[in-house]
């Protein structure tokens, strides 16, 4: 037997050429060399090419994401594993990751969001958590744009079939739809679990001598490359040199999950991770390096699907559905039991070693050995110069000269402008999704899509834990850490609205190519505000998704960080939703407004530039950390002692969209006087009520209550006052020197057919 | 009293089934694998919703070939209360055990939503409970029926689809139990969500012990999450095996 | 939509010249290599039930259209385009179509 | 499951027989008076993009199967087995199938 690996009939020689087609550059290649000490095999150099990839290697983020905080007292698995792991109270836990699917949807929507769905399913099931819930932050060009349709279009129908068949009710997400995303969509799924913490497994490969198990569907020569694919910008036309299309198996994923969870409670597994993106060799790699072990293969044992594949197409193939095991020693048969009751069938592909050597074979010949640890630690990493591009600096000073009560007019007036930012579709009512997703399966959705967040019933059946995904590419672009720290006090502000205390999170980060210094500036600033909110709002992230390259033709999308945020509720009967429901309520602005008008929505959806071009300019509201904080503990605390009847932040398009939404939700009108706000009297109008400064709630509560609201405010540090009263079928909005009265049902009516309105009621066809 | 809940391996709601019966209904469940041929000796069969094996071809067509099905059918020819929800309907369709078929929604969109049913006969096994002793019942091609219930659909194949003539006689016979109403309790176009004929959402077999249903009684059974118009539906069984 | 009367085009009232109406069948199938999980569940299904000669399934599409066109050539043509716009998603998926005059 | 190369079957290393392979192609169709919401969605939409010439579109579904079989014949029969037992609904759907030797 060879004691190196050989050169196989028909591989392509390795030439300075085939090595960059690998995306791998010089100084790579030469620690390949000098990782192996000699040259690499066709499939070795594949190996390095996926898991040094951005995608598997984060060569461009890692050092970034060191500076994030990881810690708290409820977080049992920190990043590094399939999905994170913390503690929710008793004996329960929640495992929950999201990950991007990014440019499979931008090529197939369907397929692209429905793989996206199942991989992030599988990283949560594989912690031994039972999925109980998926999110999904979307992005797309607006629906101006027949393309975009046609991604938003099959984007939703992908994430509801696929979640809908393996009963994951998808309670949750965000739709932003803006130019700066028209080429380069943005899909991001999460997916929580429950565990028992006694259930919590790793993607460990312990024990020398223990089978190495290959589940599920058999290997194609889909989606080879899928994660070098993904690091690489989006060619316009490039179709020859896509991988192949994967496409999603729901019920195949069905199985796996019962039959991953059985092997799971009945003790059978050492470890079990995912094949995702790099397929086998990520996860043959990966879990041998967490356990400091070794891994034999041999292709020849991989249930495959084609004929004559290679061992580089069976190592790099993504093929969906599949997952990697290590069974406990003599425990082969039970798990070929449980596989075989769900018609699953496991192959033995190899074995754990001791040696810290990925070792592939195909039959006797030797294909490929790559030490572990280097292969999976020490992807090279780059800090690339970070500059902020000058045009951003100029679209922040912009609005320096402009009166903002001037726009407020040019947009014809407050009630108009009011009007048109209920018909954005970024704003407006998202039941033409949500209403494509079962939301309500497994019977324990308390707060499905439409609030502030989901909340969802935990077995113990008091408990309750909310969830939300947020981020703001528009505030990201124009000031990098604010969006950054954005992202984070938002989604914790809205877990916080439903009455549950945030407490950790996960985060994707979608941006453009990382070697142009403008971008890099904003990835690291963003990165760096991200962990400044984390570390003030006490929530650690617990793992996440890094999506570069997101960009075409040269222009990348906005950067989009997006959190996705867990909270417990303590009591659920103590939940507290958005909608006005009491009459007479009375209705508190919590949270002080200041003159923060830039890069709000009512910007870029009331007012144009000369070149009729959506005004994206100024600097976006700040994020006062203390701020934040108390706002989510005054949230909290009203809603534990009883008080608030509902509970609303203001985010996109302010005050005055975030009383409508409160109004639409509950069917009752209502009348308020804006000039009372706290700062109120120091803003302008157009600020005042649609200004998007941070930290600031709408809640109402009985008038017999009025005390210990002020109260609540006093102790959380949190300026309040009363600013109206629930009730009727008008909506009324008195402030700033501006008045609207607008019947509900007009508000509603905008509100929800503005995404209808622009889809049509059928569904859009394959078009291009 | 005993609820066996057949699994088949692609079953989504039989958990929620499961719970319906034990949280919402203080009964027994137990679930019957679709590999098996035992009943359990349950008093009430349950096919539940989800996507049976896979159901990429239709919804339950590949079912109904499981070794459970060959002893549910022979339950239900024995007169046994046999319930299919959601995809457990489209199997009853497809075992022959009810007439008809369930095609895509009109609108070829998934749906979930809650939506409006008119109970249209309160002397059922399967609806007993809906009988509001303090509203006099109306009555309906001679059958009475009862006020509108909310229960949710979930489904991207729930349009009922039969000829004219199983139609006629499904209406004549009084065999329609659940239509698809507004909230004025009207079988109006508006208020089909899935282009149903006659606005079925709910049918019985001709013996009147096997029902099959789009909309899912068993998500609105448990009092802590929200509405419960689904458990009389439960309740009824229980006292139809009470009283047989 | 009522079909038009056998290879005539069904017109207006408007005394339009009436072109002649084609019968379309378009074929779709998954490209080589994407994966059927329909075809193949089917496959497994048949197995199961005692058919054994099952060697593989493919499940595709299948539209029938009905196009007014001047020639079989002409109606081969505007309904390749319309595959390639909307009816197919060359992603994954392959077509081949006949012409042919209705039944 | 990995296909059986062209017009062979794939057989046992038993040293069975091996039966020739028969491609068969089910056309289905929804049944004379059930609605097809797709094949109408198809045709609206064709005609949005300006293919006025379009009169009627029908959505159906199409199988690729490949059986072994001792003749066409045999294989015609067992596959209408298969339409009956699985493969179609009869309540809404209505097949042709053809059986001809793979490519
Ligand atoms: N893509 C989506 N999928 C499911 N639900 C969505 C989606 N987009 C928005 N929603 C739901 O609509 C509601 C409003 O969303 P959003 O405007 O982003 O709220 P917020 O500003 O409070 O974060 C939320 O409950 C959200 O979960
Ligand atoms: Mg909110």
């Amino acid at each position: 037997m060879n004691h190196q690996p050989q050169p196989r009939p028909g591989d392509p020689e390795i030439s300075p050429e085939l090595v960059e087609n690998h995306g791998l550059n010089e100084a790579e290649y030469a620690s390949i060399l000098a990782i192996l000490g000699r040259e690499p095999t066709y499939a070795e150099l594949g190996v390095f090419s996926a898991m040094w990839s951005e995608h598997c290697g984060y060569k461009h983020s890692r050092p970034l994401l060191r500076n994030l905080p990881t810690e708290s007292a409820a977080v049992v698995q920190g990043p590094g594993e399939n999905a994170g792991v913390v503690s929710v109270g008793g004996d329960w836990c929640v495992a929950f990751k999201i990950e991007s699917h990014n440019h499979p949807s931008a090529i197939e929507p369907y397929q692209g969001a429905a793989t996206g769905a199942g991989g992030i399913l599988r990283d949560v099931f594989t912690m031994g958590a039972r999925p109980v819930a998926l999110f999904d932050s979307l992005h797309f060009g607006t629906l101006d744009d027949p393309r975009s349709r046609y991604l938003f279009d099959g984007v939703v129908r992908g994430v509801g079939d696929y979640g809908n068949c393996v009963g994951v009710p998808t309670v949750g997400g965000e739709a932003i739809f803006d130019a700066a995303y028209e080429k380069n969509p943005l899909i991001n799924v999460m997916c929580v679990g429950v565990l028992p913490v006694s259930r919590l497994i790793r993607g460990e490969a312990e024990g020398v001598g223990n089978a190495v198990m290959a589940v599920g569907a058999r290997t194609g020569r889909d989606g080879i490359h899928g994660a070098t694919f993904a690091s690489e910008e989006l060619d316009e036309d490039a179709t020859s040199s896509r991988p192949q299309v994967q496409v999603g198996d729901p019920f195949t994923e069905k199985l796996l999950l019962e039959a991953s969870l059985e092997l799971i409670s009945r003790e059978l597994l050492v470890g079990i991770q995912d094949m995702g993106a790099a397929g086998l060799t990520s996860s043959a790699t990966e879990m041998s390096s967490r356990s400091g072990s070794g891994i034999e293969i041999n292709v020849r044992h991989l249930p495959v699907r084609e004929e004559n594949m290679t061992p580089y197409e069976m190592l790099l193939s993504e093929s969906q559905e599949r997952m990697l095991l290590v069974a406990k020693p003599g425990c082969e048969e039970a798990v070929q039991e449980v596989l075989a009751r769900w018609d699953l069938q496991a192959a033995v592909i190899g074995k754990v070693t001791d040696d810290g050597m990925f070792r592939v074979r195909e039959g006797d010949a030797l294909v490929a050995e790559i030490p572990v640890r280097p292969l999976v630690d020490e992807c090279p990493t780059y800090e690339p110069e970070a500059r902020e591009s000058d045009e951003v600096e100029a679209q922040r000073s912009r609005l320096d000269e402009i009166d903002p009560e001037a726009l407020l007019e040019k947009a014809g007036g407050a009630a108009r402008a009011l009007l048109s930012l209920l018909d954005d579709p970024t704003i407006a009512d998202k039941r033409w999704i949500s209403e494509q997703y079962d939301t309500t399966v497994q019977t324990n959705t308390l707060a499905g899509p439409g609030g502030d967040a989901a909340v969802l019933r935990l077995p113990d059946r008091t408990r309750g834990i909310a969830i939300s995904t947020d981020g703001n590419g528009r505030h990201t672009y124009l000031r990098p850490r604010t969006g950054g720290r954005a992202a984070v006090a938002e989604a914790a502000r809205n877990v916080a609205c439903t009455g549950a205390r945030p407490l950790a999170m996960t985060n994707c980060l979608n941006f453009g190519s990382p070697l142009r210094p403008s971008v890099y500036f904003q990835l690291r600033e963003a990165v760096a505000g991200m962990g400044e909110a984390c570390e003030a709002l006490g929530t650690p992230v617990t793992g996440g998704n890094v999506s570069l390259y997101n960009e075409t033709g040269g222009t990348p999308v906005y950067p989009t960080p997006v959190v996705g945020m867990i909270g417990v509720l303590k009591d659920i009967s103590r939940r507290v939703g958005s909608a006005f429901t009491d009459e007479g309520g009375e209705i508190w602005l919590a949270g002080v407004t200041r003159e923060e008008l830039g890069g709000s929505a009512f910007l870029a959806v009331c007012t144009t530039d000369d070149q009729g071009n959506p005004i994206v300019a100024g600097e976006p509201p700040e994020v006062v950390l203390e701020a934040a904080a108390n706002l989510v503990e005054f949230l909290v605390t009203g809603a534990e002692a009883g008080v608030f009847r509902s509970a609303h932040d203001c985010s996109d398009g302010g005050l005055a969209v975030a009383l409508a939404e409160c109004a639409i939700a509950g069917g009752q009108g209502f009348d308020v006087f804006l000039d009372r706000a706290p700062g109120g009297d120091s803003v302008s109008g157009a600020t005042l009520w649609f200004g998007e400064t941070h930290s600031r709630a709408v809640v109402t509560a009985v008038p017999e209550d009025a005390d210990r609201v002020r109260e609540i405010g006093a102790e959380c540090g949190i300026p309040i006052e009363r600013i109206g009263v629930v009730g009727g079928a008008v909506c009324r909005i008195e402030g700033g020197g501006h008045v609207a009265e607008l019947d509900l049902t007009r508000l509603s009516e905008r509100y929800k057919s503005a995404i209808p309105g622009r889809m049509g009621s059928e569904p859009v066809g394959v078009a291009r | 009293m005993k609820f066996g809940i057949v699994r088949f391996p692609g079953s989504n709601c039989d958990a929620d089934a499961y719970r319906a019966v034990t949280e919402g209904l203080g009964e027994t469940a137990v679930y019957l694998w679709h590999k098996s041929r035992d009943l359990e000796s349950s008093d009430v069969v349950v096919l539940p919703g989800g996507f049976s094996y896979g159901d990429y071809l239709r919804g339950g067509a590949i079912a109904r070939f499981s070794p459970i099905m060959g002893e549910v059918v022979e339950f239900a020819h024995n007169g046994g209360l046999t319930l299919g929800i959601c995809n457990g309907f489209q199997i009853l369709c497809e075992a022959g055990l009810l007439p008809g078929a369930l095609t895509r929604n009109r609108g070829l969109r998934f749906r979930c939503v809650p939506v409006s049913l008119r109970v249209e006969r309160v002397d059922t096994p399967f609806t007993s409970e809906y009988a509001d002793p303090d509203v006099p019942a109306e009555t309906f091609s001679g059958f009475h029926r009862a006020p509108v219930v909310q229960i949710p659909i979930a489904h991207g194949e729930g349009q009922y689809t039969a000829d004219a003539e199983t139609l006629d006689a499904l209406e004549s016979s009084g065999r329609v139990a659940f239509r698809y109403v507004n909230g004025a309790g009207e079988a109006t176009d508006a208020a089909n969500p899935n282009g149903s004929a006659n606005n079925v959402a709910g049918i019985l077999n001709e013996a009147g012990n096997v029902l099959g249903m789009m909309p899912h009684p068993e998500r609105h059974s448990i009092r802590a999450l929200g509405p419960d118009d689904g458990l009389p539906l439960f309740r009824s069984l229980v006292r139809a095996v009470g009283t047989s | 939509m009522t079909a038009a009367a056998p290879g005539v085009s069904s017109g207006g009232g408007s005394g339009e010249p009436r072109l002649p109406v084609w019968a379309v069948e378009v074929r779709v199938t998954p490209r080589q290599g994407i994966l059927d999980p329909e075809g193949q569940t089917i496959q497994r299904a048949l197995q199961d039930l005692g058919y054994a000669g099952v060697e593989s399934v493919r499940a595709g599409k299948l539209f029938d259209l009905r196009l007014q066109a001047n020639s079989a050539a002409e109606a081969e043509r505007e309904a390749k385009r319309m595959c390639g716009e909307l009816i197919t998603n060359p992603v994954i998926e392959d077509y081949t179509l006949s012409v042919s005059e209705p039944p």
